[in-house]
């Protein structure tokens, strides 16, 4: 036989370590984050204010559990605004409220966020069978939610009496509203998903490398639609959730929130390109943009500059994270 | 069935592309608890053949039996129910999932349970498969974490799922297994099919006759879509086999060495002193004008980033390169180019060639001054260059204009190094591994080009695909041992060094 | 579409020909004239109603109120809203300005004070009858135009000072409060901040803590308030929002920090929800807005100039721009706002400014 | 011998050329069926006059889509160009008094710079243009807010922007010209000089392009200075018409500029697609903004609409013979 040009191969295991370094990034930054802030002001490091904190992430925590299944896949998904905007209103209108005589309590919630589901549902087959980018039809899905939110909304404003609903913002247990325990829920339901289950594997294995599924004879597409029928399902409770802050449904609900739950899990440490990074990373994504956010307002940032505060300290966050990981002629897109 | 029924039998198996007959009524037997070698040229209908085989392509006609059965192959999964599965040459793993996932993905069984996963039985499972092989992978362990080698393995465990879910012995396909290793774990693959061959059959497919030679039982050689013939292997001669593929007898200097020009140049073109990077330190290397450098190193080695390097393509920390006397700095692939150096990537297909792009435009992305007039392309004089060098290297195209990714491997790789000739001013070129993946016709002309250019002056760096070719081809030998160059060999026409000469100084 | 050189070259030389061979000119060719002032017959009138959106309260009633008014003179209100999107209503006037415009009547919400400016131009060139309503820079005056027939708004800083004062009474003239301001880029968010800044002026003992921009969302006051009652603590005694959204955002903060009942909340606006909480007393006061009878009143002062029974220039100066009734809603009066009710007689030629206020100042 | 993993797209036979032909040509067809229900749905809509006001509309998007084309041919995407075209337009506005007809040029360059500042960023840092055109939306915002005292700026003299306001040959709009204009300078550019294939092989593999000599850092900022050029460009149209500079102006065309782009059937993926497929394409964004709620399509209905409509006409343009996977 033929002595090829080499004997032996070391195996390297500077990827793992890499790995470690790249996963401990997000959280070390965190902690100094909220160092820096905790050092600036004391009102920052009181317990209500962490509090106050913890509290506010627990919206975006939900959606952004949603879109980082979706970013696993290296898709993209922009339909959170819309989404969230019909759910609460939905919601709003099946609950005791003063626009109808409905009181359906939890069947109403379940029934918002299996309007979330078919939502997600939509984008996936729009990505499957028609093949358009999600970007694109996340977009459009977008905007029939908020057609059909604001075909709901009718012109006069649901407001929700149901006490359970309202009670999720506004009873608390061990300190922490009751929403932030849902998110909570949320995060280890999704990190469940994302361990122990054949759609959170498979997200996964899709971003990683979708052609190798199919050859191995993994049927791809719908795992697809079924991941963002999942993300779907978070954004309508993300809208639910909204609702039972505001003791209202607004078609406006979730604006804002597709941009922030993509930064937040970008943050955490998710790849845009799909195959990295899950719901944990997504979490601690989670609470820097919400510590940086409160951090801002805490120490006196004008409100002219925060938003471009945040977007410095975003584009900085990530920079940190790659430059050690910088080699040449490196692909970034 | 019994012990003589076949285990996969092929009958007059045809498939049209446009314009082609990839399968002219293409026969094959493969028995059981047997290995057997499939050899061809590029387009001999190989390719074809075994997609064909895993149902990743419907045949206009022929049957295809296994265990004497006639079946229809629709999809992989479809081959995997009838026991056939293949090892991809590229490989076909999930590279950020645990070795265990890929072995059982899409016939998880047990493993998941209502969309479950159970761990432990999946640990279980992929590890009775590795078992099967020997291999002591952890099974937990993240795919992109494991050497290349120990991916092959988790690939060949994959396949023999198969066999629990077909109840039957399997039929494994290789292909091209052994393009990317190193020879150690050629050696590992090959005592790992002999002892596959104990519980199922396999088609071997390589370029590298002698290796077919040394773990077959049998070969079959297809040329131009139509069985050409059956060498039974003991006894049989790599000429032989050379001269069934092509249709007629080989040239016996299959690196030109004839056609090697004596060094004169006195002065190196390239002369580098204490170039030391992440990988490799205190690098010396002189090529002259004219003289092909080879450099040889264990999978590791440094060899791959220094060539790189050279390119700008990977940082240096120390050292001084020299171009002609003249020290020049590589902070990019930019400043290389401009210096007259070229690069042949090993991974054509992703970082050699844009795929979607034509002949034309692959071929003059470096050069522009060569088909522009100032700042403009000027249109008349890139398409006389382009096809100026179409015809000079006998590039088979259906034109100028056609994207490269339709062309085959040998001819994509033609037009990769066209790009570095157009302008004439080329000086050094990189070669990493230029034949990968080609065959025996293509190779050949590879190295004559190899020769030609060298003839013309220009100095090459060749990383080699195997220590022959760096031993046919080059000038001088340099051996690399973790990161250092280990030793110097003088390589001339009529005195080469024997490869374990080489291997000496590798380890 | 892969176009060569040539055709590209091709357009180019031709709209650089185009260009040279006919000349310029300031307005596009085919424009019809405007129809003599008072020359339509009621039936070819055609309203428009255009606001941001029809989801929120106080927008979807002016189109509501727009509604009523055209059923009652036998039309039907065309309604049009550009999502707050200062580009978007542009291209809609434009493309509204395109069609026929003989009898067109315009009630228009501009998104900002800028955005003012070319639909007046453009009604302007158009011939259409135009009411614009909230935005329009100091310098820019309807009794300039011949089309712009009237421009109807809320005096802000009045309203802005009004809460303050209720707010400052509330707390018993003692303590700190924060601020939430709307869209910073508004002449009603500014108005109204000024207005808060006057009676901070004279009601010395009260202390602006802190001013954040909530953006007159109610989302975005709930967060906001959050976060600077935990800064703040217990020195906020009331909280001052530029409008009743933001008013009711921060009354859920406060109903999720336990607080509710001890911080008082004014806003502005008027929305129903504000007022049965000015009812109940979880809100200290409101000022009402009235977006029925605006979504109404535009279209009937351009409806009247149109058929003739108005004509611009006997409509007093005064009257061509000028700041609607207010009034400040507390506890006391809160029941008569409760349902809000529009009198068709408000509507009659003669009666349209009958809630005039007072000209801008 | 290889079987590539990746299954290969068919080879394009003889029968599938004019199909592809045909692909080619979607985003116009499109554009004609529109035109077309639109006029079905108000026969008033197709007239001399209100084509010229929708062309004229267009012009921003058109613009501000073309620049953007450039960095999505090079595989990235510049989410900032919106806020960059707002940000330009206070400048403009604030500038106007003082430089007159310079401080077009000056918007123009200074826009340019901005591109130019986030796309080293970008292949400096190698940070994914997403993210850094993100921060940049977000930074450039609050730069706007502050430069403008969060308030519109006004342009009480506008005679150096006016000429925009034209109309050639009195019936095309000057602005809509200009983007035509610019829009047939880029694709002349591109195609007469290397910065063609350039481009796309950045955009179709980034590291064969890097690999082959291709000056890919160069080409990526070119293509983010060109975008902020257009985005300044777009900042000097919108003053023209709104007579005003505010620090929101723009910020509500990012998504249907986005939407012009992958409507006109440029691969957002890169490599694959032209600016003329953008300029059809922002036609169709613009007819579906402006022409939905003229015809009479109620609020509600009309975003249902927009969202379908949208993604048919993705799925109508989109080449799929040049992307093997869609993400």
């Amino acid at each position: 036989m033929t002595v090829t040009a080499g004997v032996t191969a070391a195996p390297r295991r500077r990827t793992r370590r890499g790995a470690a370094f790249r996963d401990a990034g997000p959280p070390v930054a965190l902690v100094v984050i909220f160092g820096i802030f905790a050092a600036l002001s004391p009102q920052f490091r009181s317990v209500d204010n962490v509090q106050n904190i913890v509290d506010a992430a627990a919206v975006l925590a939900v959606v952004t559990c949603g879109i980082t299944f979706v970013l696993m896949m290296g898709s993209i998904d922009l339909s959170a605004a819309g989404v969230m905007g019909a759910a609460a209103l939905t919601v709003s209108l099946l609950v005791a409220n003063n626009r109808n005589d409905n009181d359906f309590g939890l069947l109403g919630i379940l029934v918002a966020v299996l309007l979330g589901c078919a939502f997600g549902c939509l984008s996936g087959l729009a990505l499957v069978l028609l093949k358009v980018p999600s970007f694109m039809a996340t977009l459009g899905v977008s905007a029939v939610g908020l057609g059909v939110a604001t075909l709901l909304f009718a012109g006069v404003q649901p407001n929700i009496s149901d006490t359970m609903l309202k009670g999720w913002a506004i009873e608390r247990f061990l300190g922490f509203s009751y929403l932030t325990w849902i998110a909570a829920a949320c995060v280890l339901v999704g990190w469940l998903v994302q361990r122990y289950t054949r759609l959170g594997r498979y997200a996964f294995a899709i971003g990683g490398a979708e052609e190798v599924l199919t050859l191995s004879g993994v049927r791809v597409k719908p795992y697809k639609i079924a991941v963002f029928a999942l993300a779907g399902a978070f954004y309508g409770l993300g809208g639910v959730m909204v609702t039972s802050q505001l003791g209202a449904g607004l078609v406006q609900a979730g604006d804002g929130y597709d941009f922030s739950a993509i930064t937040a899990a970008v943050v955490g440490g998710t790849l845009l390109t799909g195959g990295r990074g899950g719901v944990l990373h997504s979490a601690v994504g989670v609470l820097l943009v919400m510590v940086l956010t409160n951090g801002l307002v805490q120490v006196g940032v004008s409100p002219y500059w925060q938003g471009g505060v945040e977007g410095l300290i975003v584009v900085a966050a990530v920079a940190a994270a790659v430059i050690p990981q910088r080699r040449r002629n490196q692909v970034v897109k | 069935m019994n012990a003589s029924t076949p285990a996969l039998e092929v009958r007059g198996l045809v498939k049209h592309y446009p314009g082609v007959k990839a399968l002219d009524g293409v026969d094959l037997i493969v028995r059981q608890n047997e290995v057997l070698g499939l050899a061809g040229e590029n387009g001999a209908g190989k390719s074809t053949l075994l997609k064909a085989l895993v149902g990743l392509v419907t045949p206009d006609a022929g049957e295809i039996y296994v265990r004497g059965e006639q079946v229809k192959l629709r999809s992989v999964v479809d081959a995997a129910d009838h026991g056939i599965g293949m090892v991809f040459q590229e490989q076909s793993l999930v590279p950020n999932l645990t070795a265990a996932e890929n072995i059982v993905l899409g016939s998880e069984g047990a493993a998941v349970r209502r969309g479950v996963y159970r761990w432990d039985t999946m640990r279980r499972l992929a590890q009775e498969q590795l078992d099967k092989i020997g291999s002591d992978i952890d099974p937990l362990a993240r795919t992109d974490t494991l050497t290349f080698a120990d991916r092959q393995m988790v690939e060949i465990a994959k396949v023999l799922r198969i066999e629990e879910r077909s109840q039957h012995p399997p039929v494994i396909i290789l292909d091209e297994p052994t393009s990317v290793l190193e020879s150690k774990e050629i050696e590992t693959l090959f005592a790992q099919i002999r002892r596959l061959r104990e519980f199922a059959s396999v088609i071997f497919v390589s370029h590298r006759l002698d290796e077919v030679l040394d773990v077959c039982d049998r070969v079959t050689v297809l040329r131009g879509g139509q069985s050409a013939g059956e060498v039974a292997t003991a006894g049989a001669e790599p000429g032989e086999l050379h001269r069934m593929m092509i249709g007629s007898t080989g040239s016996d200097d299959h690196y030109h060495e004839n056609a090697a020009a004596p060094v004169t140049a006195a002065e190196p073109r390239l002369s580098v002193r204490g170039m030391s990077g992440k990988t490799f330190h205190g690098i010396d290397l002189d090529v002259a004008a004219g003289e092909i450098v080879a450099i040889v190193g264990v999978h590791g080695s440094g060899r791959e980033d220094v060539c790189r390097a050279l390119f700008g393509a990977e940082p240096t920390t120390a050292g001084e390169i020299r171009m002609d006397g003249k020290k020049i700095d590589l902070p990019g692939t930019r400043a290389a180019c401009a210096a007259g150096i070229g690069y042949v990537p090993a991974e054509r297909k992703i970082e050699g060639m844009v795929g979607p792009m034509s002949v034309a435009e692959n071929m003059t992305l470096t050069k522009q001054r060569a088909r522009c007039t100032g700042p403009f392309v000027a249109p008349r004089k890139q398409a006389g260059l382009v096809d100026r060098w179409i015809e000079r290297l006998s590039i088979r195209t259906p034109g100028r204009d056609t994207a490269i990714g339709r062309l085959s491997g040998g001819n994509q790789q033609k037009v990769v190094l066209a790009r570095w000739l157009v302008a004439g001013d080329i000086r050094l070129l990189l070669l990493d591994h230029p034949t990968r993946g080609l065959d025996i016709g293509a190779r050949s002309e590879v190295y004559r080009l190899m020769r030609e250019l060298a003839a013309s002056g220009v100095a090459t760096v060749l990383l080699a695909d195997s220590l022959e070719e760096a031993i046919g081809m080059a000038d001088r030998i340099l051996v690399m041992n973790d990161g250092r160059v280990a030793a110097e060999i003088a390589c001339p026409s009529g005195g080469k060094p024997s490869p374990l000469d080489l291997v000496k100084e590798m380890v | 579409m892969r176009f060569t050189a040539r055709p590209a070259a091709a357009i180019m030389s031709l709209s650089l020909a185009a260009a040279v061979l006919a000349g310029c000119s300031e307005q596009a060719a085919g424009g019809n004239d405007a129809a003599a002032e008072g020359a339509c017959q009621p039936s070819d009138v055609r309203l428009v109603g255009q606001v941001r959106n029809e989801s929120n309260p106080y927008e979807a009633s002016w189109l509501a109120g727009g509604d009523a008014y055209a059923k009652s003179v036998g039309l039907t209100q065309e309604r049009l809203t550009y999502d707050g999107d200062s580009t978007k209503q542009q291209e809609q006037i434009s493309q509204l300005l395109a069609g026929d415009t003989k009898c067109l009547v315009m009630n228009v919400l501009p998104n900002g004070d800028s955005d003012t400016a070319p639909i007046v131009k453009g009604a302007d060139q158009a011939g259409a009858y135009l009411v614009t309503q909230w935005n329009k820079p100091a310098d820019l005056d309807p009794a300039d135009h011949r089309t712009w027939v009237s421009h109807i708004t809320y005096n802000g800083v009045e309203s802005g000072q009004q809460i303050g004062d209720a707010l400052a009474t509330a707390i018993g003239g003692n303590g700190g409060i924060i601020a939430l301001q709307g869209i910073l880029d508004t002449a009603a968010a500014k108005d109204r901040f000024a207005g808060l800044e006057a009676s901070l002026k004279k009601n010395t003992g009260v202390k602006l803590l802190d001013q954040q921009a909530a953006n007159f969302s109610r989302a975005e006051a709930l967060t906001v308030t959050k976060t600077l009652l935990t800064k703040h603590g217990e020195h906020v005694k009331g909280i001052w929002a530029a409008n009743d959204d933001m008013a009711l955002g921060a009354l859920e903060a406060l109903q999720q920090q336990g607080l509710a009942g001890k911080v008082a909340v004014v806003g502005i606006d008027a929305v129903p929800d504000a007022v049965k909480a000015v009812q109940g007393g979880t809100m200290t006061a409101t000022v009402s807005s009235d977006g029925a009878w605006q979504g109404g009143i535009g279209l009937a002062i351009g409806y009247c100039v149109a058929t003739g029974k108005l004509a611009v220039k006997d409509i007093a100066a005064a009257n061509r721009a000028f700041f609607a009734e207010q009034f400040l809603i507390t506890k006391d009066n809160a029941a008569d706002f409760v349902s809000p009710k529009t009198n068709p007689a408000d509507f009659e030629c003669a009666n349209v400014f009958n809630r005039v206020a007072g000209p801008l100042t | 011998m290889s079987i590539p993993v990746a299954l290969q797209p068919a080879t394009v036979s003889a029968k599938a050329r004019p199909a592809r032909r045909l692909t080619g040509f979607m985003p116009i067809i499109a554009l004609a069926v529109l035109v077309a229900a639109l006029t079905v749905a108000d026969p008033g809509f197709l007239t001399q006059r209100s084509l010229t006001a929708a062309s004229r509309t267009a012009a921003p998007l058109i613009v501000l889509a073309a620049g953007a084309t450039l960095v999505v041919l090079c595989g990235g995407i510049d989410l900032s160009i919106a806020a960059l075209a707002s940000l330009s337009t206070v400048l403009l506005a604030l500038w106007l008094p003082d430089l007159g007809g310079l401080a077009t040029p000056v918007v123009v360059l200074v826009a340019t710079v901005i591109g130019a500042v986030q796309g080293t960023a970008h292949v400096l840092l190698r940070i994914p243009s997403f993210i850094v055109t993100l921060g940049g939306l977000s930074i450039l915002s609050a730069v706007a807010l502050v430069v403008s005292g969060a308030g519109t700026v006004r342009v009480v003299d506008d005679s150096a922007v006016k000429w925009l306001d034209l109309y050639v040959g009195g019936y095309v709009p000057m602005s809509f010209a200009v983007a035509v204009v610019v829009v047939a300078l880029i694709a002349l550019v591109l195609r007469v000089t290397p910065l063609h294939s350039w481009i796309s092989a950045t955009g179709y593999s980034e590291s064969a392009a890097r690999l082959a000599g291709t000056p890919v850092d160069l080409v990526k900022v070119g293509a983010f200075c060109v975008s902020g050029a257009c985005a300044g460009l777009a900042a000097v149209m919108l003053v023209s018409r709104q007579f005003s500079g505010g620090p929101t102006m723009a910020d509500n065309l990012l998504l249907p500029a986005v939407a012009a782009i992958v409507v006109g059937g440029t691969a957002i993926t890169g490599g694959h697609g032209s600016v003329w497929r953008s300029l059809a394409g922002a036609l169709v964004v613009t007819l579906l903004r402006v022409g939905l709620p003229i015809v009479g399509v109620p609020s509600a209905y009309e975003q249902i609409l927009y969202g379908v409509i949208i993604v048919v006409a993705v799925a109508l343009t989109l080449d799929r013979s040049r992307v093997s996977i869609i993400k």
